[in-house]
């Protein structure tokens, strides 16, 4: 019996239509009560199925745009820019990954400060790269690459950190040069890790580039939301950023998994 | 003849500076010493305003470190204040939802499908915008207590929890699973029961993972206990003072809470580095 | 279960309201401060509020309000600041958005209780006035154009807002455009002011005052000029005289330049868009005019400080503090003429 | 080998198929029956990669057979397993690289829920017997290849499993070590009548220690010999000089077909 | 072994010390002197744990000897590693997850630079060698011990090293494989008159193979004995039957010293 259980515990769909079901239940619960509770509940927690309303009503809320075509073209402008900063985040991630390893005296100097630049908040931020970019636009993508590199450094770096002895040693006998014991070594066997950083940087990109659009008020997904927020607009628009995005998030990182399982041959089970 | 003087030479020299780069005592000072060599080449650059000519920059937007300085010894009990509130939330957000990843973890190594499932869930919390989420955990927790102060703090709380909980799962997992070959055989071999494959094996697979996990994880629950402090009920805090000032155009004052934060972060950082070291002693 | 709740909420709140009709301003600011629940959105927006419990000798404390009414309805805020223009309307009404309150709702206006300060004014840099006079003079000619058409004609002013790519709804717009209007027309006594953009001298002398009072700057140079200010330094009438007795005529010596919003577009900023679709721009030759959207993370002060911008709008306290911290502006022009800040409140809760 | 002693393991038409990259299938072992008695010592030889280990594998149901089964005791694998009648050496140590060596060998000890002391003696014990007391305190990283496999040897003995699966447990030992194991392990096994499974690529080593071995061929993994090795018990070293040993020797190694996989 | 022939690899009062978990010195070599000359196969033999791994990684530049030097062709070790003349085939396989075998046995002249084409061609005849050709596209995790091992084998033979170090290569393997690759190893040997260091346990595997043997003593590792082998080649198979070679094992072996480590 319990063996049963276990099993179906593991079945793919299962898993799938239990963490919807579990997560639909308690959202709804949590609606009824607030709906009974509160004057406006579709300020602080609605139907799903208002929302899912909203999402395919026609109404104007926005000129001539309705909820879900706001958000679908703000939407565009705010992943164009969060794809590039997450790219650009990446490389720089992985660039400053492998300096650190490949220069053990910079990687020690440095890393501390990689991790301060972090917590430097955008708005302190922003003025300094406005003025080096000199474009808002620019300066958006390179905040989102500076929000989202941290987590590909020090994941890469450890990947780097974490190859066995033995393998350096044979590289050693084979008197490889740097490059080669990087390229057909470190690189590959860091991949892992790497991508790891890579998950948990994509949210991270996408949630900058959210937070970077208000750097000024002219469009893109953080507009939108803040514009919502002020309820000027369909409170629905909010919700539908909220989920817009979360869904967004699970997309990239099955996106991550599958570039991973296809560029690690290895470690696919036929 | 000369050059193989000078070859022997360099030779020598080169084994000094090995040696010394072989010394595990040098090994550990310079964790320490070489980031702050660093920082004094930075404080140079900085006070000396090459940053600013650097980054085409003025010395309002980046203030010189000294008017910095002076700010903060003027308002030392106001920062501490601040300070204090942020890294509350942040070090509970910090502690909180690491567990909580953690355990999602340990349920996604014990139900593959099923956990990862769970870990996709707290993933895509994390992918909703801290501007978003701060605002709708703030309408949640208004119940919660009479007290604007407490249930800011508690909203803030779960936002830092929920990000800090997405980072440690996914490293969690993959140092839970990510085991030697064989490993898990030898334990099936003494039908080791779950519990005892944890403790004897999969939790001290992931401690390396674990400390990996927290270096992303500190400075992002700093990070995000800033942000979400812009949109809590109650004023407080290194990230809401920060907004204060920038509004005011107070460029210097708001860079003394910049410099405060990441005062927070070296802080804490160091702590983590500390740790690291207690543990992961025994890790070869 | 809604419509329940709220026909129940009402009927009760009637009652209650003609039983304590007598209750006065002090009264409800003393009860609200006592429970902690005065609301404002802080960011150099709560200086009167500060002014105003001070006025009654109270703690200056008080909650951070988000950009919602939502405290205000669930009372966890009972005393909640309100623009005139925007959030009041929202408590008010039941368009999209709206909380539907209607009349049930009260409100303390701060022009009534002596506290208030001026808001959206235009501003530039010193450098800037200084080698563009004709620019600067002749925007504001343009823009007090558009105000008075605005002003005259609020709802076709607020359609041309909404479709600049307004943040709100049509009937918000409309009602933001009238109440704009009246910020625009009527001074801080509630007397008519013919002339858009007058910079009042004792509104603004007002305004500075408390802002010395209850604006303490964390950097102690900065504070100490802070103290020193005078209208003088923050303010510069000569343009506004030159436009005021111009013909129209100019010689912009920049053709095209931007404005930075203080806040994202919409109807309290309708007179820039009239200004801008109905030509007037263009006749005094400019050739291009680029509003910039606000209420983003870089504020007005600063994009125009670093010259991204060449003309901005912000509040008289905002400029202020940043030529106190070292910032070069001037203010050009005072196009709110009284503050449109109120205190809402329902009077079931006193 | 009398008829009437109890059969402890027995393989029944025995097959275990793997998918390589492209998805083919390739038998690693096809219809293996095997019958192996209580008390039993057995060695399984064979060219490198016909499929030892993966026989002992399926008998420590550690592997899925793709056909056929395994009955031990009259039970299946999982339940004797879950028993924990089991040792297993395998063949590349499994050593955890943060546990020092007594820690390692204290390991399944510790699972069994043997007290501190008891454990403490007991890996003390079996160190002392693979000449590894002195590194007790050492970390895997720090011992050489063989050491690291007599770490793995004093480990599965630490226990007292009905049934010791031992893969190549000797292969990276000098000779001298070597017969002193062989010594410890056939004492222990006379001593507490273990079932041993035994894989070796040293013929020698497989008649001098078994009962009976098991030859195994490739293309695919099948049983194709067994060998009675009739030589009495005690058996001294000398024994190996004799000829009967060597025709013993000779009749396995000429049970071998092919080459290796 | 004439006296006028080239002295490849000389050590000198070679030590090598380690530190254990409380930091104390642990002496893993003592004062090894060794001559070895150019072309010749030489066998390094001694009880688990004396020293012999670390011997040749001293001699590869892989460890830093502690005392004494190395020299090799009059340079240091790390010269000649600089000019690529070290192949080693490590006492433990060491392949990377994410190469496939045939990959993995290109590795080191992809880092050579030979071109593809003779890259793939000289990779396929190497895991012909060793008995791997239907394996080339596997991934080593597909492998079973004995295969990674000789995959170990394949990689190190694909290159033509001048100095071939080899720790225990044919531990994991069955008779017959390891007789067919000592024929191949004895061939590519005399062919490019490599010199050749090999480690193992097995005395005569040592004796048939090499001209001569070393024997290493634990406590601390030093050399014992070196035991010259007379026996002319070629060298058949037979000749392990012959009292001469049975006479040098029995040399060999009485010049062990002590257990193992
Ligand atoms: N990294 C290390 N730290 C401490 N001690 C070490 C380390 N590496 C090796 N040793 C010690 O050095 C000694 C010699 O080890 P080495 O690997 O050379 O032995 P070996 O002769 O190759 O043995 P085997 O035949 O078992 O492989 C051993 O006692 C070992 O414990
Ligand atoms: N995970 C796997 N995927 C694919 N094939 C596998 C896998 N594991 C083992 N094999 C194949 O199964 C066959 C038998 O492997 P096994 O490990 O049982 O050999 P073995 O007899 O133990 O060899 P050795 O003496 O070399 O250890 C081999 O051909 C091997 O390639
Ligand atoms: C339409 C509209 N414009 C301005 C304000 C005033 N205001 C209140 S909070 C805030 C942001 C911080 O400065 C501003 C500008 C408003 N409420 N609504
Ligand atoms: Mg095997
Ligand atoms: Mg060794």
């Amino acid at each position: 019996m319990r063996e049963k259980m276990l099993n179906i515990g593991n079945k793919k769909w299962f898993s799938a239509v239990f963490w919807i079901l579990l997560l639909l239940i308690i959202w709804e619960i949590s609606a009824i009560v607030v709906a009974n509770t509160k004057r406006i509940p579709e300020n602080i927690l609605p139907h799903l199925y208002q929302i899912i309303m909203a999402a395919f009503s026609g109404e104007k809320v926005s000129g001539e745009l309705s909820a879900s075509q706001a958000v679908l073209t703000s939407a565009g402008q705010t992943l164009l820019r969060g794809f590039l900063g997450f790219i650009l985040g990446g490389v720089i991630g992985f660039v400053f990954a492998l300096l650190m390893k490949m220069s053990n005296l910079l990687g020690k100097m440095l890393f501390p400060y990689l991790m301060l630049i972090q917590l430097i908040p955008v708005l302190g931020l922003a003025p300094i790269i406005l003025s080096i970019t000199g474009d808002i636009n620019v300066s958006r993508v390179v905040i989102a690459a500076i929000l989202s590199f941290y987590p590909v450094a020090t994941n890469t770096l450890y990947g780097f950190k974490s190859v066995e002895k033995e393998k350096y040693d044979l590289m050693y006998i084979y008197a490889a040069k740097k490059h080669e014991i990087y390229q057909k070594v470190l690189i590959p066997a860091a991949m892992p890790y790497f991508f790891i950083g890579l998950k948990i940087a994509a949210p991270m990109a996408v949630t900058a580039s959210i937070l970077v659009d208000t750097l000024q008020g002219d469009g893109g997904l953080g507009c939108l939301l803040s514009q919502s927020l002020k309820h000027a607009m369909s409170i629905y628009t909010f919700w539908l950023i909220v989920f817009f995005s979360a869904f967004i998030g699970i997309i990239i990182s099955k996106i991550i998994g599958l570039i991973e399982t296809a560029v690690s041959p290895w470690k696919r089970r036929p | 003849m000369e050059d193989k003087v000078v070859l022997k030479k360099m030779g020598r020299r080169k084994k000094l500076r090995e040696r010394i780069r072989e010394n595990p005592k040098w090994q550990k000072a310079s964790t320490v010493i070489l980031p702050l060599i660093f920082g004094i080449i930075l404080v140079g650059l900085w006070q000396g305003q090459v940053l600013h000519r650097l980054f085409h920059t003025d010395t309002f937007t980046l203030p010189l470190l000294d008017k910095i300085g002076s700010i903060m010894a003027d308002n030392k009990e106001k920062l501490l204040e601040n300070t204090f509130s942020t890294l509350q939330v942040s070090l509970m957000g910090l502690v909180i939802g690491s567990i909580l990843g953690y355990l999602m973890a340990l349920l996604a190594s014990f139900f593959p499908k099923f956990g990862q499932g769970g870990l996709a869930v707290i993933g895509a919390f994390a992918s909703i915008p801290v501007v978003a989420m701060a605002p709708v955990f703030n309408n949640w927790t208004k119940d919660i207590s009479r007290d604007a102060s407490f249930r800011s703090m508690i909203s803030k709380t779960i936002v830092v929890m929920l990000i800090c909980a997405a980072d440690m799962g996914l490293n969690a997992y993959k140092g839970l699973t990510n085991l030697k070959p064989y490993a898990l055989d030898l334990m099936a071999i003494y039908a080791s029961s779950r519990k005892k494959i944890f403790f004897k094996l999969r939790l001290p697979n992931s401690i390396p993972y674990v400390f990996s996990a927290l270096k992303v994880s500190v400075p992002a629950s700093i990070m995000t206990a800033i942000v979400s402090e812009y949109f809590a009920e109650y004023i407080t805090g290194v990230g809401r003072q920060i907004r204060e000032n920038i509004v005011l155009a107070q460029y210097s004052t708001a860079w003394a809470y910049i410099a405060t934060a990441c005062l927070i972060g070296i802080f804490a950082y160091a702590i983590l580095m500390i740790l690291q070291s207690i543990f992961l002693k025994r890790y070869h | 279960f809604v419509g329940c709740g709220e026909s129940q909420k009402e009927t009760t709140s009637t009652a209650e309201n003609e039983k304590k009709e007598e209750l006065t301003s002090k009264d409800i600011i003393e009860k609200a401060a006592k429970d902690g629940k005065v609301g404002n959105w802080g960011l150099g927006n709560e200086y009167e509020v500060l002014a105003l419990l001070a006025k009654y000798d109270l703690p200056t404390d008080f909650l951070s309000q988000d950009f919602t009414m939502d405290g205000f309805d669930d009372d966890s805020i009972t005393l909640a600041s309100a623009m005139t223009y925007n959030e009041l309307g929202l408590v008010k009404n039941d368009y999209e958005g709206g909380y539907g309150y209607k009349d049930t709702v009260e409100y303390i206006d701060m022009n009534d209780e002596g506290v208030a300060m001026l808001e959206d004014n235009i501003f530039c840099s010193k450098d800037f006035a200084k080698e563009n006079p004709e620019t600067v003079a002749a925007f504001l000619y343009a823009s007090f154009k558009g105000w008075e058409y605005a002003v005259e004609n609020p709802k076709e002013a607020a359609q041309i807002c909404y479709e600049y790519g307004s943040s709100v709804s049509k009937e918000h717009q409309e009602y933001m455009a009238d109440e704009v209007a009246k910020l625009v027309s009527t001074d801080t006594k509630g007397e008519k002011v013919s002339d858009i953009g007058n910079m009042d001298e004792d509104a603004m002398k007002q305004t500075l005052d408390i802002a010395k009072k209850y604006v303490s700057l964390d950097d102690a140079d900065a504070n100490e000029k802070f103290q020193n200010l005078t209208l003088d330094d923050i303010r510069d009438t000569s343009f506004y005289e030159k436009a005021q007795a111009s013909d129209g005529k100019f010689n912009v010596e920049k053709k095209k330049v931007s404005i930075q919003l203080k806040w994202l577009p919409d109807a309290q900023f309708m007179g820039y868009y009239v200004a801008l679709d109905k030509g007037y721009y263009k006749e005094v030759g400019f050739e291009d005019v680029n509003i910039v959207s606000g209420g983003g993370d870089i504020a007005e002060t600063t994009a125009v400080n670093n010259n991204t911008v060449d003309f901005g709008v912000t509040w008289e306290t905002n400029l202020a503090s940043a030529d106190a911290s070292g910032m070069n502006l001037v203010e050009i022009a005072q196009i709110f003429q009284r503050s449109g800040l109120v205190l809402v409140y329902k009077p079931e809760n006193y | 080998m009398s008829e009437e002693r109890n059969i402890e393991i027995k393989t029944r038409q025995l097959g275990v198929t793997f998918k390589d990259n492209e998805g083919k299938d390739v038998a690693a072992l096809t219809g293996v029956n095997l019958e192996i008695y209580k008390g039993e010592f057995i060695t399984l030889l064979g060219p490198s990669g016909c499929g030892k280990t993966t026989l002992l594998r399926c008998i420590a149901d550690l592997q899925k057979p793709s056909e056929g089964d395994v009955h031990i005791q009259g039970m299946t694998p999982k339940e004797v397993r879950l028993q924990k009648k089991f040792g297993f050496v395998f063949q590349q140590p499994v050593l955890f690289d943060w546990r020092t060596v007594k820690k390692n060998v204290e390991l399944p000890m510790e699972i069994m829920g043997y007290s501190k002391g008891e454990r403490s003696d007991r890996a003390m014990e079996m160190l002392e017997m693979v000449g590894l007391k002195d590194f007790a305190n050492h970390y895997p990283n720090q011992l050489s290849g063989g050491m690291q496999q007599r770490a793995n040897i004093a480990r599965a003995f630490g226990l007292d499993p009905d049934i010791l699966l031992m893969d190549e447990p000797f292969s990276a030992l000098d000779e001298f070590t070597k017969e002193k194991l062989h010594e410890d392990l056939v004492r222990i096994w006379k001593a507490t009548n273990k079932t041993i499974l035994f894989v070796t690529h040293n013929i020698q080593e497989g008649v001098f220690l078994s009962d009976r071995v098991c030859v195994l061929s490739p293309h695919p993994g099948r049983l194709s010999a067994i060998v009675d090795i009739d030589i009495e018990r005690p058996r001294p070293v000398e024994v190996k000089e004799s000829t009967h040993f060597n025709e013993l020797v000779t009749k396995v190694r000429n049970s071998f077909e092919g080459g290796s996989v």
